[in-house]
């Protein structure tokens, strides 16, 4: 069965030219990067090289590049490090509603330590109102996070406006990129971010990698204790392997972004207006047009999500779902309820991600296919009782 | 993830769709949660001798839903009070911990089935009948 | 120039069986393990195939073990997470003076938030005394972190005996047994701890990737918030690959560890006596029996680490030094320090440490090379007035 | 990590060992940070004739010993001592960051020989240059 890969937000294959990139250093030039002898130096200068093609993916300095082991490391380095480095001038944090687990289960870590968390709420298209921003800023304040594009709903948010109050009060300003960086233009100035955070896999690279980018100085505790790499920021030997992946990823990103944009685009319009107009009481989530050229999230109603990505998986087409069943908790995404979703439509949502493998043709079988998946499950539903399936 | 059966009985789930005068009709299960369940039964001289389902819900409501409706057909009130979670889980092969509350609803839709039958149906055996409901006996193991 | 290798402890070169194993996992079984499409279950059922070949080299329960980015990952986890999550118990944690970084800087780190640390010291050998630790506990203290054997001397440490007087007095017991798991038998239940933390890179694995043991029931905060990943005790998606390889490194490690181990004592205590009877004012730093079957350190006296070291490697011979100079700092190894070293002394050591690939004709070449580098760099010495060279 | 200019340097350092009857020495460094440096110098009408160096340390420290050893050869005294760190670190092509306290003890062992020697030979000009001698110049630039 030839299988229709379209869960890109969730994770990239590795692109065959990264892997290749990666091979030689996890046998030959396998050195540790803090040893002075040959070994070590040619893996140091293979941890730099990918430094610099990372920093100019993001139009980032290479001292300001510091590998982590994922987005989730990024998000916790970023938050915890400037709270706890921040200790003295306040204990207040901004944040979203909407944002990546990485970031609120850390809040909600710092929370219990003392600090002080203001979640912002987001308009029916998950958007942060820049204003909502400076309304939270006390004098308390020490970082707001703001995550670039939302991972669930694809939302763009306007992070160059919010990095401007950020800049104008003083306080550090980090986004989460995970979900744009390699995919949308990323330049670290323009969006006036203190600190953003990438992972390797989300684009084509690596699990198991990822980056904190750290504006010169930018006041951050150490997440990761212990040796000194990373200029003392970041301990552990370095992935060597993943990061040069990571930095070939980058490279490769960069290199055709605006082409792959529109050509992503066209198939995301084709696929929701595709589902939109063959399904009925189907209903886009997120931002038209302010939205990753990858993301299409739907919500249909009477149906639940789970069953609906399992009946695909079936005839071999992966995507994923915002219901609570996927996720090993009971509650519905809190995205889809903090843009206003019934739990009911929380529940029944789908998410298609697409990416550089994905070809017209998948999208039309999708088109094909998905109206009779949920046909046969509304005929199974009970919430369907006044409405004639399919 | 689930068990060849599960998925079986999700891709082609026995009773399911609506039933015409049901003489007891169970409903569980809340939208927060993402799993609602219906199920029907017919029932004659203390015997279910039919049952069908309507569920909204993940791959292990349904299977749980069509398994839990395909035990019970045949079998007395009594008999059918006593089928546990577990039971309909094992039948279908184990569930993962994470959706052994899928098999509680089932359970939970039955019993409910046969409480809406009897407060219909008061004559007979009713008291003893609605003890035995009222006992829980599902685990919800991990 | 074919080079020889001499310092495994500084990480190993991956096992090309390792890196097969791995392959599949970048770009074909690429998936991630949270969804419930094939190409997450393929994924997820590599992870606990994986879970099982680690957890069985250190005779643990499948469930107790939790992948890391690494050992200073499972370090900083054990650390943290038992001292936040015992806070209302107390606040004092027992370690000793010659831990890793990895440790130290966790517990500096938790020195600043409050809690009291007890560095213990060391015998001459490196060897921390049970006694003392049993000392050392207070009715505040929530845990006991002793490395199993030390990366710089090699010293093996009697994890068992401190096991005993955790487990007595109810104490949480931590110890770091990156330079022994894959090396020397390791059993969670014989050693009796409740944390251990391992690293891939140096088990023939690949970097990137460690592992904390936890034992069923003990109370951890995680480290790495977000996600339900390792059953909500590790956030961020797993990296398959490289926890596949940590597997299959992990499986090789343990089907000859006693033919390997002899095999490496051989060559050790070979390259030990050579450089002790070759070179005068020469001396073993660590335990001349209660040391890891690859360790050799050696203090040349009158002479700097970093400069023997490079003149090895213009030679082609890899090892390292505890001399500051190598590592960035001015300070000399605080382990050679620990066991009583002068400065001068601790910064002309030399570590060499043997692993799968090293030979007989290895040492041999470095038994001829070391006293001629040795020799020169005294000539040169302002420290050897009163002393004829070599 | 280290430039060509320096590895050529350490591995063939020049004017190492001792010399007979030194005009000035200077001994600098200390053993907790590993770099222990002697140099010695001839001196003859306020000419460094002659300039030889022991030295306790690591690669930047025999190099920069050496560099400087050469550097100072034929200067005169107040020459000499306009020699700093930074001149040193860049007539080896550059020295890592953390590597440049090595080049300024070069100079320091340099300027402590040469004031050792005004010590011993204090008629000519001594004030001067002891003055020249005092003024910090050297640079831990990152
Ligand atoms: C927006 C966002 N942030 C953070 C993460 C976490 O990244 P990682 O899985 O590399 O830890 C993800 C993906 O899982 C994400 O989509
Ligand atoms: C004893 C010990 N603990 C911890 C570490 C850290 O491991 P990693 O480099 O995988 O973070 C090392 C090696 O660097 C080590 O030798």
């Amino acid at each position: 069965m030839q299988r229709i890969y379209l869960d890109y937000a969730a994770t990239t294959p590795t692109d065959p030219n990264v892997v290749q990139a990666m091979l030689p250093y996890f046998h030959d030039a396998f050195g540790n990067p803090s040893a002075i002898y040959s070994y070590g130096q040619e893996a140091k200068n293979a941890l730099e090289e990918a430094r610099g093609k990372v920093a100019r993916l993001i139009g980032a300095r290479d001292e300001e590049i510091i590998f982590t082991s994922g987005g989730t490391e990024a998000d916790n380095f970023a938050l915890k490090g400037a709270a706890y480095a921040n200790q003295k001038k306040g204990n207040h944090i901004i944040t979203s509603a909407i944002e990546h687990h990485a970031v609120l289960e850390s809040c909600k870590f710092l929370g219990k330590m003392g600090y002080k968390i203001t979640y912002l709420p987001v308009d029916k298209y998950g958007l942060v109102d820049p204003d909502s921003v400076k309304k939270a800023i006390t004098d308390k304040t020490i970082l707001i996070s703001v995550m670039h594009a939302n991972n669930e709903i694809g939302t763009i948010q306007p992070i160059s406006e919010i990095g401007k109050i950020a800049k104008e009060a003083g306080i550090l300003f980090h986004s989460d990129a995970v979900q744009t960086a390699g995919h949308i233009p990323v330049n670290v100035n323009e969006l006036g971010v203190d600190l953003l955070s990438m992972s390797g896999h989300k684009l084509y690279g690596p699990k198991g990698v990822g980056v904190l980018y750290t504006r010169k100085g930018s006041k951050l505790t150490p997440f990761m204790h212990g040796g000194g790499q990373e200029r003392g920021r970041r301990a552990s030997t370095e992935n060597v392997p993943g990061i040069v992946g990571l930095g070939q990823a980058a490279e490769l990103a960069g290199q055709d972004l605006e082409g792959e944009t529109q050509r992503l685009i066209g198939l995301r319009d084709k696929l929701i207006s595709g589902i939109v107009q063959k399904v009925d009481r189907t209903h886009l989530n997120g931002h038209p047009v302010k939205r990753l050229p990858n993301n299409v999230n739907i919500s249909v109603e009477f149906v639940e999500g789970e069953s609906m990505c399992l009946n695909m998986d079936i005839v071999g087409i992966c995507a994923s779902t915002g219901s609570a069943c996927s996720s090993g908790s009971l509650e519905a995404s809190h995205v889809l309820l903090a843009i206003g979703l019934e739990h009911v439509q929380a529940h029944g949502s789908l998410r298609f991600t697409l990416g550089k493998w994905t070809t017209e043709e998948e999208v039309e079988k999708v088109l094909e296919i998905l109206p009779r998946i949920i046909g046969k499950l509304r005929a199974m539903s009970p919430l369907t009782k006044n409405l004639s399936p399919g | 993830m689930y068990s060849e059966k599960v998925m079986d009985h999700f891709n082609n789930p026995r009773n399911t769709g609506d039933m015409e005068n049901p003489d007891g009709i169970g409903h569980v299960g809340n939208p927060v949660c993402g799993d609602i369940m219906e199920l029907y039964i017919k029932v004659k001289d203390d015997i279910i001798t039919d049952a069908k389902f309507k569920t909204f819900g993940c791959g292990a409501a349904i299977a749980t839903s069509s398994m839990v409706t395909e035990m019970v057909k045949g079998k007395s009130l009594a008999d059918a009070l006593k089928i546990s979670n577990k039971a309909v889980a094992e039948a279908l092969g184990g569930l993962p911990a994470i959706k052994m509350h899928c098999s509680v609803l089932a359970e939970e839709a039955l019993s409910s089935a046969i409480d809406d039958y009897l407060k219909k149906n008061p004559t007979r055996n009713t008291d003893a009948l609605r003890k035995l409901h009222k006992t829980p006996h599902h685990e919800e193991t991990e």
